[in-house]
């Protein structure tokens, strides 16, 4: 591995003042990601600015109106072990705990698995599912993108220079709705997902009709992608509705053929992954009614 | 567990604590990479980036000018080497290819291949100098598939090799093709002729990985009087001293080779790579030198087994196989030397099959050189034979398990060798499988299915030498030269303390190095329980004569007046006279001095084991994914010494099986790169992918051991791949003949994408 | 490149060692303190052979610099027994023969008593899942998985034992 | 007597012979013997006076290294086969 300075911050704004020196500069939260590519020399950099001791960074809570405020640099394990979490966001839980084992879940975080960029992040679909906003600062002040904005290709998000991911917003859900998250592997484990389906159902208070749904798809695209699924609004939460949303599921991934999957079945898995989504969210939102 | 005429054991058959367990679950045991010299420093190796070219020339200026660098090394360092197979204990080696293998001279054959290496005080620095080699290449076309690289117009690996067949020559052009043989036997045009059923089906395995999770380490120490000292991570330390001897032309009996504890082998650390690097790296800086391998180099370098194409032609009448005829074309990766001819002459062994022609084909391809895996050979070609030996039950409508045992091969049936097999257990293990709880149970649900196969492995006897001191206080040192990879001290010291009567507590065994001990060959082959064992059991019986010839002389008696029973000696014609094993062993001082039995052996006798599987799976229809459900291993161990770590043999060799059946190949791309070159897309099953592994020990002793031990270790993984696939195609009504059956393979063939 | 001094609380020792940034926390370990309990299987996180505890959570020291524990507390394997008294997990991975080559092992053992300190009582499918970051290719994982469940068992009832 | 097993790729040496039965004491004296009925058989099984590397001898049901030198019992079954390693 190459040398580099190691920074440890104490505010955002001292991490600014090491910001614009001309120095290749990288973050490190978890480092599950940033430390296997620069001793593998996917990535480097003259110097590595350590964002947990930051409290705000570190920190995860709801705000007083059910917002959920998770900072960048907040470990997974933390987040998913919450059990105010788990009871409103359980959507969230099944990307938080499905990203790399155990180990890889005590460091990680949801801003560096956003940053990364991987158009395989479990992150992404599930937080697009849910509406969520990221919180994005630089010496100038703070911006705030929807998720979906942030990517803009394998590797690539909308961080200007000298930017920082500050924090991920999480609003309140709305009534009767219910979110899941699941991805396709080969392992049952420590995989990286061939495909996967973030999605959102929003049902009447009857529960007999779907007032609205969000679907995203992971691992099918460049980055992960927003499914227009308008059509479910006003049909009943049925097989035939969750199968027009599979069905949009897969003609929008324009998936490529690896190692990990061929383009047939991601496009064919984003169709099953979301139905399976849409079942679970369907029956969390039942539930939660 | 089904066992056949057993003595009564004492120790034998318990399940005691190892004796180097405390170290290993406490972190003190000492592996490969544990050890630290003082003065020593770091080495790291420059690999080929391209999967076949010509080294046009190496600039290593820059790097021996990078501060901090101690050494830089290239092929120039080592001798010339002779272009001829050497006979080296067990293994034979052609110097030039080994001498190549460890730095490349003119060419390099595959991506990975070592060129250079340097060492720094600092794993880092040294990392940064390998940056500064600069390496001109030709690059030439790469064949990476066996049976492309068998066409006459494939690019030649070497244009200087022909085709060989048991010592002659058989093409009249330069050939990837390394050897040609056959096995042969009755006639079989007329069993096709006259069959009732005749299935022919073409089978293909990916290349797959040992997957030892310790990296390969050695470390060098080269004194200024040319004594060397190698500790390092291998299945055989005179192996090693053997073969490292021969590529640096250097005396053994100025090689000290330590083998440290390892961290797994399967087969996969019987080859060297660093050993020689780091001994010409410390003779260059004067300095001990650890040379390591990265996770990368490991599955790009190191010998994975061999890619296969099988192509195989059953026929059956009645409820009888009447013939087989099968071409095996195994990948050899950049120099010959698969295990075709074991996987020829291991996949007919369960069945008593009069008529057949098996032909083999070695061939090289642009991959790292194939090393022994777990019954090297025998796994792909078992799943072509148990494959098709399923779908003839399946069309003639018989049980498969009971087609068979109606076709099982027994004592005295001809194996395609054309001889004779001892007393086997293969009978005995297939009704072991029938009667199991297993399979009286019914298999029920949508998309699940059942499977069986069986499996053979040969075992290996081979060299072995073992010194046990027994001390004034009754314990006993028992020194051993055998790598202990997954419980070996513990079954040789069961064996001693059976011997001689003494509780299994009281026996201290150590692994020792090559200047401590006579020659033992390599821990492989499923030998060491059975060989090292044989040698135990001689130095045992060498202890009790010693003690009987004291006891006589103490008792004034004749020798053939005393007995040795129960860890004890008692005089015939006088009651009144009786020592304890522990007693004797006290008056050693006065009874002529220490007491050491010592055996040196070729161990002969080594019995085949048999297998048989069962396992049922579930198929989603919708992603393709495959789910054991559950998996019963039967199989004949002979004698269980420590029943808890056969049972261990057996169940980490079918999780390695269900790996290489559902998951697990190296993937290339056209430039011959290998792309999934690390734990997580390269995948092996982890805890949550496999169900409890249900085991059966059948106990048919072998009669070529005293206490009747067959080898364990390696037979396990021979079912398992075609048992998964033949529990998929219950479940599918789809029949695999390529593996991994992957899950988008599975999707692929069953939804009909692509 | 200048080292870093650090301090950090290892084994519920107060030490203090140096190293340069680009230095993970296994290579500190391992190369600056002797302590090689901890392995390297893949340097990339993939395999939880050099897992080990830091703040009361189980990591893969290969993915943490060794300057990042400034201030933790940092244990391995070589802090788990008492004196001459083995933990219950490594007592039950011995008495159900749960390690072959055994360069696993510490791994698997500081994994699971990570996941006994927070659940007590896990069945088969939680262990199984849990440990789904440690790779072992020699046991099959079937004796692993009943020497942590036959541990929990032990814990729940001497939970004295367990001393931190 | 010894029996010998004809390796299939010799038995072209042999007129398609594929079992011998023949009077010998040494694994040596086998092969020449086996050689005066098969022309050409010794050199395919001998190699600058040691038997090939990659062969190996199957004696009465065991795959074994012999060396020329060894010696044979009257009514040993003998057969040349690939050598091979475990793993």
């Amino acid at each position: 591995m190459e040398a580099f300075e190691y920074l440890a911050p104490a505010t955002v704004a001292e991490v600014y003042s090491h910001l614009g020196n001309g120095k290749t500069t990288l973050m490190l939260a978890g480092g599950t990601d940033v430390i296997v590519q620069l001793r593998e020399g996917r990535k480097r950099c003259d110097q590595l600015i350590d964002l947990k001791h930051i409290p705000e960074l570190v920190a995860h809570g709801f705000a007083g109106d059910g917002t959920l405020i998770i900072g960048a640099a907040a470990p997974l394990a933390e987040l998913y072990e919450d059990t105010e979490v788990q009871r409103r966001l359980p959507g969230l839980v099944d990307a938080a705990s499905l990203i790399g084992g155990i180990q890889i879940q005590s460091r990680a975080s949801l801003g560096g698995n956003l940053c990364n960029a991987s158009p395989a992040a479990d992150s992404s679909p599930a937080l697009i599912a849910l509406e969520a906003r990221l919180v994005i600062g630089s010496r100038d002040g703070t911006r705030e993108i929807p998720v979906e904005e942030f990517f803009l290709g394998p590797g690539r998000n909308a961080l200007r220079p000298n930017e920082i991911l500050l924090q991920v917003k999480i609003p309140p859900q709305p009534a009767h709705s219910g979110a899941a998250y699941l991805r396709f592997i080969p392992r049952n484990e420590m995989d990286i997902a061939v495909a996967s389906s973030g999605v959102r159902l929003r049902l009447n208070a009857a529960g007999d009709r779907i007032e609205g749904a969000r679907v995203a798809i992971g691992a099918v695209a460049a980055t992960a992608l927003v499914v227009d699924v308008s059509a479910l609004a006003g049909r009943a939460p049925d097989a035939e509705a969750f199968a027009l949303a599979g069905a949009a599921a897969a003609s929008a991934a324009t998936p490529i053929d690896d190692m990990r999957g061929g383009v047939a079945q991601r496009k064919h898995l984003a169709s099953v992954l979301t139905v399976r989504a849409l079942n679970i969210a369907l029956h969390r939102a039942m539930e939660a009614r | 567990m089904t066992t056949v005429e057993k003595p009564a054991y004492s120790v034998i058959g318990t399940r005691p604590v190892r004796p180097d367990g405390v170290e290993k679950v406490t972190g003190k045991a000492q592996y490969g990479a544990d050890i630290r010299l003082s003065g020593m420093i770091f080495g790291r190796v420059l690999r080929s980036p391209h999967a076949h070219a010509r080294i046009l020339s190496i600039d290593t200026s820059a790097a021996e000018a990078h501060p901090g660098i101690l050494a830089v090394l290239t092929y120039r360092d080592l001798p010339a080497a002779e272009d001829k197979m050497e006979e080296l204990g067990e293994s034979n080696i052609n110097v030039k290819e080994a001498s190549d293998n460890v730095l490349a001279s003119d060419k390099v054959l595959y991506r990975g291949h070592a060129i250079a290496a340097v060492a720094a005080a600092s794993p880092h620095v040294a990392e940064e100098a390998l940056a500064k080699i600069k390496v001109e290449y030709e690059i030439l076309p790469a064949v990476l598939d066996v049976r492309d690289a068998m066409r006459e117009d494939a690019p030649l690996l070497n244009e200087r090799r022909f085709t060989k067949s048991m010592g002659g020559v058989m093409s009249e052009k330069p050939s990837n093709i390394a050897a040609h043989n056959q096995f042969k036997g009755g006639d079989i045009d007329a069993a096709f002729a006259d069959a009732d059923v005749v299935i022919e089906r073409e089978f293909t395995t990916s290349m797959v990985h040992q997957g030892y999770i310790e990296p390969q380490v050695s470390t060098a120490s080269w004194n200024a009087d040319g004594t060397l000292t190698i500790w390092t991570s291998t299945q055989g330390a005179f192996a090693v001293r053997g073969l490292v001897a021969e590529i640096l032309r250097h005396p053994v009996s100025s090689i000290r080779v330590v083998p440290m504890e390892i961290g797994g082998g399967f087969g996969g650390k019987l080859p060297i790579y660093l050993d020689p690097v780091a001994a010409l790296l410390s003779k260059k800086s004067g300095r001990p030198v650890k040379v390591s391998m990265s996770r990368t180099d490991v599955f790009e370098a190191t010998g994975p087994t061999s890619g296969t194409h099988i192509r195989l032609k059953m026929a059956a009448k009645g409820d009888r196989i009447t013939g087989v005829q099968a071409v095996l074309s195994y990948e050899a990766g950049a120099y010959p030397g698969s295990a075709v001819g074991a996987g020829a002459m291991c996949m007919l062994a369960p069945y008593n099959v009069e008529n057949f022609q098996l032909d083999t084909y070695d061939v090289v391809v642009n991959r790292p050189k194939t090393a022994a895996y777990r019954a090297p050979g025998a796994p792909a070609a078992a799943f072509a034979t148990e494959s098709v030996v399923d779908e003839i039950a399946r069309q003639l409508k018989i049980d498969p398990l009971e087609f068979r045992r109606k076709n099982a091969s027994r004592q005295d049936t001809r194996n395609v060798m054309g001889v004779a097999f001892p007393r086997i257990g293969n009978e005995e293990t297939l009704d072991a499988a029938i009667n199991s709880p297993h399979y009286r149970a019914p298999i029920e649900g949508p998309n699940r299915g059942r499977g069986v196969a069986s499996g053979f492995w040969f075992n290996g006897g081979m060299q072995s030498s073992v010194v046990a001191a027994v001390n004034t206080d009754g314990t006993i040192n028992l020194v051993e030269g055998s790598t202990d990879i997954g419980g070996t001290r513990a079954s040789l010291a069961m064996q001693l303390a059976e011997t001689l009567g003494v509780a299994y507590e009281t026996i201290r065994p150590v692994v020792v190095d090559t200047d401590s001990i006579g020659h033992n060959d390599v821990t492989g082959g499923s030998r060491t329980t059975f060989a090292s064992g044989m040698a135990v059991f001689e130095a045992g019986m060498d202890i009790r004569r010693q003690m009987i010839t004291r006891a006589a002389k103490l008792w004034s008696c004749t020798e053939d007046e005393v007995v040795y029973e129960d860890g004890g000696l008692r005089c015939l014609k006088d009651s009144t006279k009786e020592l304890t094993f522990k007693e004797l062993a006290a008056q050693s001082a006065r009874t002529g001095g220490p007491i050491v039995g010592k055996a040196s052996l070729i161990a002969r006798g080594a019995g085949g084991a048999f297998a048989t599987h069962i396992v049922d799976v579930e198929v989603d229809p919708d992603t393709g994914k495959v789910t054991i459900l559950r998996y019963t291993a039967v199989q004949d161990v002979g004698t269980a010494i420590h029943p808890a770590y056969v049972e261990g043999q057996i169940q980490g060799g079918v999780v390695q099986g269900i790996g290489w059946a559902l998951n697990e190949e190296y993937f290339y791309d056209e430039s011959g790169r290998m792309v999934n070159s690390s734990f997580l897309d390269y995948r092996m099953p982890t805890a949550l992918d496999v169900p409890n592994i249900d085991t059966i020990i059948v106990e048919v002793p072998n009669p070529g051991h005293p206490y009747g031990v067959r080898g364990v270790g390696e037979v396990p993984i021979v079912p398992p791949l075609a048992a998964i696939a033949n529990a998929v195609a219950d479940a599918t009504g789809h029949r695999f003949t390529a593996l991994p059956m992957s899950p988008r393979k599975v999707l692929e063939a069953l939804d009909g994408l692509e | 490149m200048p080292r870093t001094q650090v301090q950090t609380r290892l084994n519920g020792v107060d030490v203090d060692f140096l190293c340069e940034p680009r230095q993970s926390l296994l290579e500190v370990l391992r190369d600056e303190l002797g302590l090689t309990g901890a392995k390297e299987g893949c340097n990339n996180g993939n395999c939880g052979a050099c897992s080990v505890i830091v703040n009361g959570r189980v990591v893969n020291s290969c993915c943490v610099l060794g300057v990042e524990v400034a201030g933790a507390r940092v244990e391995t394997i070589e802090g788990l027994a008492h004196g001459d008294k083995l933990h219950p997990l490594q007592q039950a991975f011995l008495d159900e023969a749960a390690l072959q080559c055994g360069i696993c092992t510490p791994g698997f053992i500081m994994a699971s008593r990570a996941l006994l300190e927070r659940e007590p009582e896990p069945d088969e499918h939680r262990v199984r899942y849990w440990l789904a970051g440690n790779l072992c290719r020699c046991t099959g994982y079937d004796k692993i998985v009943k020497a942590v469940l036959g541990a929990a068992a032990e814990l729940r009832d001497a939970p004295k034992q367990e001393v931190k | 007597m010894i029996t010998v097993i004809i390796p299939a790729v010799l038995r072209g040496l042999c007129g398609g012979t594929a079992k011998l039965v023949i009077a010998a004491t040494t694994v040596d004296g086998l092969l020449r013997a086996v050689e005066e009925r098969c022309p050409g058989f010794y050199d395919r099984v001998v190699e600058q006076g040691h038997v090939r590397p990659e062969l190996m001898f199957a004696l009465d049901g065991e795959v074994v290294p012999l060396a020329l030198h060894d010696t044979l019992r009257s009514g040993a079954e003998i057969a040349i086969v690939p050598a091979m390693a475990g793993g």
